[in-house]
């Protein structure tokens, strides 16, 4: 069980959030306009590293915001949070991905 | 004679206090402060217990949790426990133990048999025979090998004990409670840090309880008492003996268990838990959790009589027994003759010691000489004689590479060997926590090198071996990690320890017998508990199993209740051998939690029984319950599920309640439902994203059903939403969905669309709802609302009106799942019983009937509404419920579109919904979740076509009823189809899914 | 192969046991092969063995990065069944259950396949409800079920808490007679002796870290022990299928997530069958060596790493106390975690991919160890002939972009 | 006429089982029934509208996450960075809302009477923080969560808000209504050891 920080409400146990998968994947704007293969992509397909990873959780059981973490999914080592909106580096340096929505 | 085998004086023994106990039925005596293990040796018990696989008698090997046969099966009935170590046991007046894995007894046990199939039963036999003929593994073979093997037994009864947790914080929490472990402590304490200090067993102390030694000039045992007493000065020290740390997880987070009440026997209060599981959040850990000596591998090095050298003195010096009468050491290393010597002196006579090793350090020749114990050099023990007990072992002469041996066999009569191979430190926390361990040559074993944690690893469990670096090295750390948890102090003086250097050691991982090893009829036990040899681990090796994960899992080594903590550094050396590898190349299997096992019952702590998980009651619950409803669990709710009159069925009860909803008034507790209330100047832009149809015209005061679906297109959920004014409206949720729905929202406003101005506020338990339902429900509702003009002008279907009802403030919604005239009543849920109870007042001269969740079921599906969860399941968009009406096909864009349009979501012969009606028997009632075929009969696979969601006897149109979703269902209307049920199947014609006033001219009235 | 028998375990009983020959050998990679499965669970293995006995293609090697059986088979809780919702899905976990019914005389090594029955009770009328639809659908499509009331089910595991007055009754229980456990490391032992009789190289200690391919094409992997030619490629490596996608340029529908099990300290026989229950989600089963052997719910983060949360066990065994509150003094012995690759329909996807002759075998997430001898017979199949047995056919990738999706959550909210 | 005494709040008919559970100088459990609750959301960002929340109620709501602000017997619980509970004597809370309405009449706001959402437990003695930490994750240590610190979290099975009110070991457990017999029934539980001395 993690110690999560939440970016109001600072270090809590993960018990008290709820996991949202990987982050960044911004709804596209004109779905109407996707062919059915990149709309799949947008519905199911994922990156799933081992390795760095940005991903959402919610404050559930605290103050019920979304925010993003930055976690390791090999050594669950996590770098770090930051708020909807943001996209700091991750710790290997990488930026945001191509075309990602902060 | 009573305790024949106790000494005349010291150990930590309390003599003043006889305590009595059985053991296999037998009546001894011992003292408090005595484990059972050293019980069982004053009184000459060392026949304890069967072994795994052979039965082969066994006895007890060392004096801790590392023990691998000295297992028991501890009281009876309710409270008995299976595969207790004797070791751990604190013993108490009245305890009874028995022998496990034995029958009829552990003196004559049937299973002593397999010993001499035991050439055949080697690793791995069961996956090389036992294959036929088909069916023989089912019926004979495997019958026989399940009650051949486990140990001891579950209980029969429920656990009348009762268990829970603590979850607390600490900056510095030490694992161990050894001189080390107490050493870190002060170090941490007096920095003012919060330190939490865990030890197993029942005393702090560790290895000093035994060892003789002193710290500060003091003898051991004071200086611990005088550290303790300091440790309690402090206030935020927390001491918990008997609490074993088992285990280390992600982000400092350690789990530990405390034995609060076991030590009590009897006597335990029942209101205090027996065991509390601790989970500790920490800054910082150091892991002191000292080292397990090894065996020797040598021919039948399992009898009884035979154990661990330190086990020897700690049973001598701490417990004051002899394990037997004259004892022989079988040794590799130095410091195993400072344990058998120290037991010598101890009261229990040392005869040789056998030194694997031609050149033993001159300090331990010195030791011997003092002690004038005579020192074979260069030898080995080929064997041991004796069944029940070891009654004596033969000696031969090592050649000079070590290997072989040569010479005349010397036999040397004893009961008791000591054996000692060094010393493997406890890294299994270190390892949980994700920490690379480095092999140690010079001292054979595997020590920390890389951390994964904030942690640090100190004393034995380190590999320092003198007891003054220990004690260093622990005051260190404990002042350092309290440090870093952000505690400034200066460091005080680090006790002083001993500087004895223990000394040397040569690694002899088989000892070399007159048979190759594994050839001959002696066993060379590595694995003691599951009866894994250095032959088995041979023979692995062989066939290919050169990982030491595959060669774990084929022999079973290490795979027992002890986790191989005195065997796994010996099966890996021998596997190293064997396949020509280094010991680091071939490595250790995972560690893994726990530590030593721990009950079921602390893990689930109180969460068990009436506490397992939350019961949510409506306001209005105490009332249902007075009336003697049946309930339905719903999520965690329960919601009443009809209410029976004294000798009615449900079926009669469920009928009555329809009716009376359809020819007069019902009321239904609808307090579960989920309430989200929606404010903002985009609330009605929101809800056209959300949901499938269109809201930004809804007036103010209307009401408007509405699905949601996911992105995939699959409807998610579905109510009613109402506007309350022009930025404000309130939304209904099924009862299961609440919570989840309200978090869609919130993910969507803050992740998707955080421009929208909206914001939502879960009001679910603000209100409690009661829906009042039936031709005669406005005239019921009249009675209670005063001012409200209820009339069908002023106040229309699907509309809402504030006021006050029987006194209470209230919003009323008129809408209706049954079809019928229908409130739907908002109050606030303070109010809920009594407004109830207003209504059924008001309502008893209509004949009001108080209706629950099957009445429910039964009417809406009469009117084809659907049920979230029952008409959908995940795979269903709102076309297929013929709901195409509710998905707009102006809006550009809303949750899930863009999914309609895929090939297989496009497709018109999906599976819709539909009505069924059974053709031969109108009564018959279809089970839900029959499955709909063309054909009546066939060969599987049969194809089907859909299946039953809903089905129900109908009173009120008097016969039975069934929604379905079936394949091309809207096309089939009219066909006639089949449920196929296990011994016939039913004849079903599909009709249109909406049985009753199909114009909804009832709700509109 | 030296065959395995009774007479054979006698004879060589007389000496000692020295003569056994290794199960399977070690040899150096090839340079190239004519297939190359990636991954040396049960699936790889089996599909190697299929793939040999078969489709006659026996110049295949199974790459392995760890020690065959490591993964997810080597870590699974052994529950083998077939009563699947999906017409899809039934005819492949039951095509999978009639090769688990021979399967230790097919490849002459005991999987101990104990058909001692699974039941998957029922806790609320939902569950009731969707329990009697699995069951109808179980039964037309050939797969054996039945539906027991709660005094049924106290019949067939005397040991269940019944009682109306627990937080979650038991109000039933579907029953598959026919399914049960099975031993897992035989498994991936049996067809890995099966397999390298037949020619197949098993190469442990190599792993796959890039493909190489050429105008669309697979022609070979890189690995920990160089390159690697192959004519095709079948990457069967559960947990890691999505970090092999992603070396082959395309992603896949799965998130990897911890599942955590644990074993009891071993008892004399008290579980008779196999219980399972979503609602509470639990799952106990007892081993031929005694141990309990009971599975978690997922954690719900990413991870690869093999560990799970504290919590998540804790939460199970409460479940567990309620079903069987006389295993509350009962110690949990061990407890460890795999790597599992859920997909969104909680159904495998064995399919082609964008990539010309390299084929992925996967998705199989927390219920994959009983579909062992069908996967890999149907995936042999794939990779023999290029295209899909029309088993596996509706498994393919596609279906993500159609819709037509094979949603297993009922039978497999915690799928075993 | 709205009728006050027709109220129940959720653990109405529990006064003596919760007394009972009370163990003299260790801890002491009771409910709190009908405290006035208002949800206020709003961005106080935006210019104007943390003096205008001030004038309604006559103090600034906290900006510092999970801490408390108040004035006599009203006081305002800071929930997430736009949400805040207010909670006030009973009967107080339509006043408040009129006030605030007022106030925040031109603003994006909502504010929503909860007051029968949750109700309010308050345990008290030196045995509360163990009490607590048996299904308590946060770190309740006196150092740490401090007089006027409010926590939204899990007790046990359930979410609760966690208040503490004074340097006394007094604490506010807010409980939702359908939860309150749940954690009533956790907390007496929990305290059950504490009459039987170990
Ligand atoms: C705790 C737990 C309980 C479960 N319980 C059940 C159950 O009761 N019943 C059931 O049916 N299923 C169960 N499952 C699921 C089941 O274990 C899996 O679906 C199944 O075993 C998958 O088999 P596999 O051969 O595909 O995968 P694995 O056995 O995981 O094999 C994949 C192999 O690929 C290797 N690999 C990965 N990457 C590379 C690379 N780059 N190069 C080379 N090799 C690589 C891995 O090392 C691994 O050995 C459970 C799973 C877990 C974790
Ligand atoms: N390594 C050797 O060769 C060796 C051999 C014998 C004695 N010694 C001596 O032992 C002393 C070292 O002291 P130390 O404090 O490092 O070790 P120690 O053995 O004295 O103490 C370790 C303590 O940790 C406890 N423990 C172990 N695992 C635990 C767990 N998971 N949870 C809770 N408690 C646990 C044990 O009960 C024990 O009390 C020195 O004096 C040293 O000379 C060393
Ligand atoms: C069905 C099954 C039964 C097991 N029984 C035991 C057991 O009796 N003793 C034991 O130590 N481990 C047992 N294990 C667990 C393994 O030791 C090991 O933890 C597991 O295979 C995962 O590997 P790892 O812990 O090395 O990562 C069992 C595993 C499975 C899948
Ligand atoms: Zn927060």
């Amino acid at each position: 069980m993690f110690v999560i920080h939440c970016p109001w409400c600072g270090d809590r146990p993960e018990t008290e959030f709820h996991y949202g998968g990987e982050a960044h994947i911004a709804r596209p704007e004109k779905p109407e306009e996707l062919t059915d293969q990149q709309w799949a992509d947008f519905l199911f397909m994922r990156t799933n590293p081992k390795g760095w990873h940005r991903e959402r959780w919610s404050h559930s059981s605290g103050c019920r915001r979304w925010f993003n973490v930055m976690r390791n999914t090999h050594t669950n080592e996590i770098a770090g949070s930051y708020r909807i909106g943001e996209m700091p580096d991750l710790p290997d340096g990488s930026g945001p991905a191509k075309g990602a929505k902060a | 004679m009573s305790q024949s085998f106790r000494l005349a004086d010291g150990g930590r023994i309390d003599r003043s206090r006889v305590l009595h106990f059985t053991f296999n039925g037998q009546n001894y005596e011992g003292y408090p402060g005595d484990t059972l293990a050293s019980a069982l040796f004053a009184n000459g018990v060392r026949l304890v217990g069967r072994s795994f696989k052979y039965h082969r008698p066994r006895g007890i090997m060392t004096a801790g949790s590392e023990e691998p046969s000295g297992l028991v099966q501890l009281e009876t009935g309710a409270h008995t426990e299976p595969n207790l170590r004797a070791t751990q046991i604190e013993l108490y007046d009245g305890l009874s133990a028995t022998s496990i894995n034995a029958w009829p007894s552990v003196d004559f046990d049937i299973g002593e048999i397999n010993s001499l199939l035991s050439r055949i039963f080697v690793a791995g036999f069961y996956y090389k025979t036992f294959m036929g003929p088909a069916g023989f593994w089912n019926k004979i073979y495997e019958p026989i090998i399940r009650r051949a093997a486990g140990l001891g037994r579950a209980p029969e009864y429920p656990d009348p004990d009762i268990y829970d947790h603590q979850y607390v914080h600490a900056d510095v929490l030490i694992a161990g409670a050894g001189p080390a472990g107490i050493a870190a402590a002060l170090a941490a304490a007096r920095t003012g840090a919060r330190v939490v200090l865990a030890d197993e067993q029942s005393e702090f102390g560790g290895s000093l309880l035994h060892s003789g030694e002193s710290v500060d000039g003091l003898p051991g045992s004071d200086w611990i008492a005088g550290a303790l007493d300091e440790l309690r000065q402090h206030e935020d020290v927390t001491l918990l003996p008997r609490t074993t740390v088992f285990g280390y997880y992600d982000n400092n987070y350690i789990a530990m268990v405390e034995r609060r009440t076991d030590h009590l026997g009897p006597l335990r209060p029942k209101t205090v838990s027996r065991h509390r599981a601790w989970h500790v959040r920490a800054k910082r850990v150091v892991i002191a959790t000292g080292a397990h000596e090894r065996p020797m591998v040598f021919g039948d090095n399992d009898r009884p009589g035979i154990l661990l050298a330190e086990a020897g003195r700690v049973y001598t010096s701490r417990y004051a027994v002899k394990p037997g009468e004259r004892a022989v050491l079988f040794t590799n290393n130095d410091n195993a003759y400072r344990s058998a010597i120290d037991m010598h002196l101890g009261g229990m006579p040392l005869d040789a010691i056998v030194d694997i090793r031609a050149r033993p350090g001159a300090q331990a020749l010195a030791w011997a000489d003092s002690a004038d114990v005579e020192v074979l050099p260069g030898s080995s023990i080929i064997g041991t004689a004796g069944r029940k007990s070891v009654i004596g072992v033969d000696v031969m002469a090592t050649t000079p590479d070590g290997i072989g041996i040569s010479g005349g066999v010397r036999r040397i009569d004893c009961d008791t060997v000591l054996m000692s191979g060094g010393w493997t430190p406890a890294i299994h926390l270190f390892s949980q926590s994700g920490g690379k361990l480095r092999y140690d040559s010079e001292q054979t074993c595997f020590l920390p090198e890389t951390f994964v944690q904030a942690c640090r690893v100190v004393g034995s469990a380190n590999g320092t071996r003198v007891s003054a670096d220990c004690l260093a090295e622990a005051a260190e750390a404990g002042h350092i990690s309290a440090r870093e948890a952000g505690f400034r102090a200066r460091a005080r003086k680090a006790p002083k320890g001993e500087t004895v250097d223990p000394g040397g050691l040569q690694p002899a991982w088989v000892a070399p017998s007159d048979h190759p090893t594994g050839k001959g009829p002696r066993k060379h036990f590595v694995d003691f508990q599951n009866d894994v040899t250095a032959g088995d681990l041979m023979l692995a090796a062989r066939e290919g199993f050169h990982s030491v994960e595959h060669l774990k899992r084929y022999t079973t080594t290490g795979m027992g209740t002890d986790q191989g903590k005195t065997s796994n550094i010996n099966a890996l050396a021998i596997l190293a051998r064997e396949v020509n590898n280094e010991i680091p190349k071939v490595g250790t299997t995972t560690f893994r939690p726990p530590y030593t096992p721990v009950s079921y019952g602390s893990l689930a702590g109180r969460n068990v029984g009436h506490l397992s998980d939350p019961v949510r009651k409506t306001p209005m619950h105490d009332w249902h319950e007075g009336q003697g409803a049946a309930f339905e669990i719903v999520g965690q709710w329960l919601r009443p599920w009809y209410y029976p009159q004294a000798g009615e069925t449900m079926q009669q009860a469920v009928n009555r309640e329809c009716l009376a909803v359809r020819n007069a008034v019902g009321l239904l507790d609808a307090t579960t439902l989920g309430k989200i209330d929606i404010q903002g100047p985009d609330a009605a832009e929101f809800l056209n994203r959300i949901y499938t149809n269109a809201w930004k015209k809804l007036g103010i005061g209307r009401c408007r059903y509405g699905l949601m679906c996911h992105e995939d297109g699959m409807i998610f959920d579905d109510g009613v939403t109402t506007r309350l004014g022009e930025n404000h409206f309130i939304m209904t949720t099924t009862s299961g969905n609440a919570a989840q729905v309200l978090d869609w929202l919130e993910e969507y406003l803050q992740t998707e669309w955080p421009d929208l101005k909206v914001y939502c506020t879960s009001v679910t338990e603000q209100f409690a709802t009661i829906s009042i339902a039936g031709p005669k429900s406005r005239e019921v509702l009249q009675k209670l609302s005063g001012d409200i003009d209820l009339s069908a002008e002023a106040f229309p279907f699907m509309s809402m009106q504030a006021g006050e009802i029987a006194g209470a403030p209230a919003r009323i919604f008129r809408i209706s799942f049954t079809g019928e005239l229908s409130y739907e009543i908002n109050v606030p849920a303070f109010y809920g019983r009594a407004v109830w109870q207003a209504v059924m007042q008001a309502g008893k001269a209509f004949g009001i009937t108080p209706y629950g969740t099957e009445t429910m079921h039964v009417l809406r599906a009469e009117k084809g509404f659907i049920i979230v969860g029952q008409e959908t399941d995940g795979t269903v968009v709102p076309q297929d419920l013929g709901m195409d009406w509710i998905v707009s096909k102006q809006k550009p864009d809303f949750i899930g579109k863009r999914s309609f349009s895929r090939p297989d979501t496009a497709r018109s012969d999906r599976k819709q919904l539909v009505g069924l009606l059974t053709v031969a028997d109108g009564n018959e009632v279809l089970p839900e979740g029959a499955q709909i075929t063309e054909a009546a009969k066939g060969v599987p696979p049969v194809p089907m076509l859909g299946h039953v969601t809903s089905s129900y006897y109908s009173p009120t149109l008097g016969h039975s009823i069934a929604l379905a979703l079936i394949k091309d269902g809207r096309s089939r209307i009219g066909e006639e189809l089949h449920a196929p049920l296990e011994s016939r199947a039913i004849r079903v014609r599909v009709v249109e899914p909406v049985f009753f006033d199909p114009k909804g001219e009832r709700a509109n009235g | 192969m030296t065959r395995f028998s009774i007479a054979s375990l006698v004879r060589n009983a007389m000496n000692w046991h020295q003569d056994w020959p290794r199960q399977w050998r070690s040899p150096q990679p090839k340079p190239s092969y004519d297939v190359i499965i990636i991954g040396g669970g049960g699936h790889g293995l089996a599909t190697a063995y299929y793939l040999a006995r078969q489709h006659g293609i026996r110049n295949v090697a199974v790459l392995e990065k760890g020690w065959i059986g490591g993964g997810n088979t080597g870590r699974n809780t052994t529950i083998v069944r077939s009563n699947y919702l999906w017409d899809e899905s039934a005819a492949m976990y039951e095509h999978s259950l009639k090769l688990w019914e021979g399967l230790s005389q097919d490849l002459n090594y005991n999987v101990m396949f104990s058909q001692r029955g699974v039941m998957n009770l029922a806790h609320n009328l939902h569950d009731v409800r969707e329990s009697i639809r699995r069951v109808n659908a179980n039964r037309l499509n050939g797969v054996d079920a039945v539906w027991l009331d709660a005094a049924g089910v106290k019949e067939f595991c005397p040991i269940i808490n019944i009682s109306p007055d627990v937080r979650y009754p038991v109000l039933g229980a579907t029953l598959q007679k026919r399914a049960g456990v099975a031993r897992h490391d035989a498994v991936a032992w049996g067809y890995a002796r099966g397999a390298d009789a037949l020619g197949v190289d098993i190469i442990q200690n190599c792993e796959v870290t890039g493909f190489d391919i050429s105008d669309g094409v697979v022609t070979g992997v890189q690995t920990t022990r160089g390159r690697i030619g192959a004519k095709k490629v079948g990457v069967v490596a559960a947990g890691h299928s999505s970090v092999l996608a992603n070396m082959a340029g395309f992603r896949l529908p799965l998130e990897s997530h911890p599942l955590q099990a644990l074993v009891s300290e071993p008892l004399k026989p008290i579980m008779p069958t196999v219980v399972m229950s979503n609602a509470v989600h639990v799952y106990v089963s007892q081993s031929d060596k005694g141990e309990l052997v009971m599975g978690a719910g997922i954690d719900s983060h990413n991870s690869y790493s093999q560990r799970g949360s504290l919590s998540v066990i804790e939460e199970q065994l409460g479940a567990c106390m309620e079903l069987f509150p006389i295993f509350s003094r009962v110690r949990m012995l061990r407890s460890w975690g795999g790597i599992v690759d859920t997909c969104p329909d909680a159904s495998p996807i064995i399919s082609k991919t964008p990539v010309k002759n390299l084929f992925f075998n996967c998705g199989w997430g927390t219920g994959g160890f009983k579909a062992t001898p069908g996967s890999g017979h149907v995936f042999a199949h794939t990779v023999a002939t290029g295209e899909p047995h029309p088993i596996n056919a509706p498994f393919a990738l596609d279906r993500f972009i159609s819709g037509a999706l094979i949603a297993e959550h009922g039978a497999a909210a915690v799928a075993h | 006429m709205v009728d006050l005494t027709l109220r129940r709040s959720p653990l109405s008919g529990w006064e003596q089982k919760l007394a009972v559970a009370s163990v003299d100088g260790a801890v002491a459990l009771r409910e709190i029934p009908f405290l006035g609750m208002v949800n206020l959301r709003v961005d106080l960002s935006m210019r104007g509208v943390g003096k205008s929340i001030e004038d309604a109620i006559g103090f600034a709501l906290p900006k510092q996450p999970n801490t408390v602000t108040s004035r006599l017997t009203t006081r305002a619980l800071w929930m997430g960075p736009d949400e805040w509970m207010i909670v006030a004597p009973d009967g107080e809370q339509q006043a408040l809302i009129g006030k605030l309405a007022l106030q925040l009449a031109d603003r994006h706001s909502a504010i929503t009477d909860v007051s029968a959402n949750r109700t309010t437990l308050e345990l008290h003695g030196p045995k509360s923080i163990e009490v607590l930490q048996k299904g308590c994750l946060l770190d309740l240590h006196p150092s740490k969560f401090l007089a006027g610190h409010c926590a939204g979290t899990n007790l046990a099975r359930s979410q609760v808000i966690v208040e503490k009110i004074d340097d006394h070991a007094t604490w506010r457990i807010y409980p939702r209504w359908s939860f309150a017999n749940y954690v009533a029934d956790w907390l007496i539980d929990a305290m059950m050891e504490y009459r039987a001395p170990l």
